[in-house]
């Protein structure tokens, strides 16, 4: 018995021009915050988005967005609703507000499942908001989706960055592309991860301070664009667009 | 019609597979499409027909339906799913991602939804017959 | 064939008198700063204290403690290690700071079989740092050690206290006792959760403020002890002490 | 000696089996140890031998090997795994959780791993004879 999902998959990602996984080791550090303000801001830059949750036991690229009462239309596939511009994919469409309790060889065909049957059309970005760790969902994408760039968000933390530090060692081992490394949350006094960065032959992409004034614009796209997060990341944004592929 | 796209992989698999084995038409593909994902052969049958092309041409669709079985992982417990259950959004939510069954469905002896899909859950590539 | 590890574990941990696991749904809201202050606080309070951590693609409790050149002892199974008054078990025994690729169904076999093997002895507490999300760590520890009970962590953040919401809806659906919430990275301004809290039906346990000094005190447990979370997580750990088992 | 927390839960699993088969003597119990973990047989054998017990006394333990087969998920690649390329501290920590294979081993093709282990993982119960 063969499944015959997995042989489609590239064909049904062709008309995407990039795609960007935007990634970390460790949680909490903004991997869905950066994901969502980065793929609505390319959008707003004038390219064609698409926005995939791949996080799918603790979905949050909905609730930054706003998303309420859109659900894909069944149509050769699934078509992903328009939200804030943005062609969006999520599982919520399927769970709302209910728990998915997911092992992780479900969270792997749910994935297959979504690449089978999502028509994303023509996309100049793809950006994928990706679950914390090594796990299944990291390593399908490797797997399936040969082509995919990394988008590493990390904090100054030493926790946070010893847990980065290990799967960019998996990324480079596996000779997948990195953008460059993104430090979120970064306050005043505390000391950076520029050198590191460097010292691991990695991009540093810039700092995005802590700013408090994030979690009233969750839910508020427009808002969100003008807190100093959404100005920094459309620094970054610049940064991503001008990259090449390139393996770490 | 979401089968569309199910369909779509069915022929693009196929077609690697006929090409490994070097077949210059394909005569007969057998499909398992299991209980869980509900897809429905006449369906899933027409869009084969569909997009069939080239060496599928006169190619002949078995489509064979799997009973979906579950099994629990707390208690052990082993039951054959009843989709006739589920009201229709919750139907149609597991007719798109079969693992959200995990959201809706719960072992009917210790209500765990952490339970295996032994089998039934979705669509599979069974047989190829054709000439080489 | 039947896998034998699973008749044991009961037996395995029958020495422990209360194993609390430290969860969130979501990642980085502070689990491991918790589960090893807290360890660390009822050691120095008299109690014989074990520390599991069970994130295995992002451990950070061995960082937190600068647990360093220790190993578990081969003994009719497998002793941990004391680090700083803690029977202290982790997979970077067996990885060091390399990468571990799992996928679920590898988290599931590594934690049965640590399980199986671990040798505990008597303890009063057994505290289990827990991995983000709802997949194959916390659906394990339900099936395996039906006493269990959990400690919930969440920052004030929208983003944190849905999913934490939708783990909580899981484990009242499973009848698994909750110890109560705590409130973790508090900002002074930050709406908090103390209502939310309580409509859940649950116990608010306090909130631990939000304390740049604890990225100092990373790998130096003295002074962690003593910053404002060290201070706070006293006060919490009295609470876990007194907590009855209850099922929400 | 870990093996002996291994050796404890066969005993207690095969308790647990005979019981339920109402056998009032075991007489024979075979085990299976996959090569991945290296799990010695005279090491499980004696560590058997000390604990067994009652029901158990007269039991005789056949204890066999099974090559540990490897698969790569990305190329497909399947091998037989070679504990002897190891050095002494990899063999060891796979010895005590198989599962950090991951860490150490890769796919001799591809070089990903992210591999299944499809069988001669660790230990397994495989059948136990006994009297009523
Ligand atoms: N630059 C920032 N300043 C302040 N808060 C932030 C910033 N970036 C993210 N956050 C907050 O941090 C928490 C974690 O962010 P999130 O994007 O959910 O992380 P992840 O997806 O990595 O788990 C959320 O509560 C979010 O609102
Ligand atoms: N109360 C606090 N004040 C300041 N920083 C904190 C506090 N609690 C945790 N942190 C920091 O937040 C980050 C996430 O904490 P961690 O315990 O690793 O979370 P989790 O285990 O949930 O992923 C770490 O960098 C940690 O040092
Ligand atoms: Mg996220
Ligand atoms: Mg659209
Ligand atoms: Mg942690
Ligand atoms: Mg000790
Ligand atoms: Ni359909
Ligand atoms: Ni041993
Ligand atoms: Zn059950
Ligand atoms: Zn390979």
């Amino acid at each position: 018995m063969v499944d015959p999902r997995i042989s489609v998959i590239s064909h049904r990602l062709s008309g995407i021009s990039r795609i960007i996984a935007v990634s970390s080791g460790k949680g909490g550090v903004g991997k869905s915050m950066v994901a969502t303000t980065l793929a609505l801001t390319l959008a707003k830059s004038g390219y064609r988005v698409g926005l995939f949750d791949i996080d799918f036991t603790s979905p949050s690229t909905h609730i930054i967005l706003g998303a309420q009462n859109v659900q894909p239309k069944e149509e050769k596939g699934l078509v992903p609703p328009t939200v804030h511009g943005l062609e969006y994919m999520s599982l919520i469409y399927f769970v709302g507000d209910n728990p998915a309790p997911l092992r992780g060889a479900d969270v792997s065909n749910a994935l297959i499942e979504l690449l089978t049957v999502t028509q994303w059309g023509t996309l100049d970005f793809l950006v994928i908001d990706m679950p914390p760790g090594i796990g299944d969902a990291i390593l399908d994408l490797v797997r399936l989706i040969k082509r995919i760039e990394f988008l590493i968000v990390t904090t100054p933390s030493l926790l946070a960055f010893e847990t980065v530090k290990k799967q960019v060692a998996l990324l480079c081992e596996l000779k997948m592309p990195i953008i460059g490394v993104v430090e979120n949350m970064k306050m005043d006094k505390a000391k950076g991860i520029t050198g590191e960065t460097g010292k691991l032959g990695l991009v540093y992409l810039g700092e995005i301070p802590f700013d408090p004034q994030v979690e009233d614009a969750i839910g508020d796209v427009a808002k969100l664009l003008n807190t100093a997060v959404g100005k920094k990341i459309r620094q970054i944004a610049d940064s991503v667009i001008l990259a090449k592929k390139r393996a770490p | 019609m979401h089968e569309w796209a199910l369909a779509e992989a069915i022929l693009t698999s196929a077609k690697q597979i006929a090409e490994q084995e070097k077949l210059k038409e394909v005569t007969e593909v057998t499909i398992k499409v299991g209980e869980l994902q509900q897809v429905e052969p006449p369906i899933l049958r027409f869009a084969l027909s569909q997009m069939k092309s080239d060496i599928f041409k006169s190619a002949k669709f078995r489509i064979l339906k799997a009973k979906s079985t579950l099994k629990c992982r707390v208690c052990g417990t082993a039951w054959q799913f009843n989709f006739k259950k589920l009201d229709k959004a919750t139907a149609e939510a597991i007719h798109f991602v079969p693992e959200v069954a995990h959201t809706y469905i719960k072992c009917p002896k210790c209500g765990s939804p952490d339970f295996e899909i032994v089998c039934g859950r979705g669509v599979w590539l069974q047989d190829i017959k054709g000439a080489k």
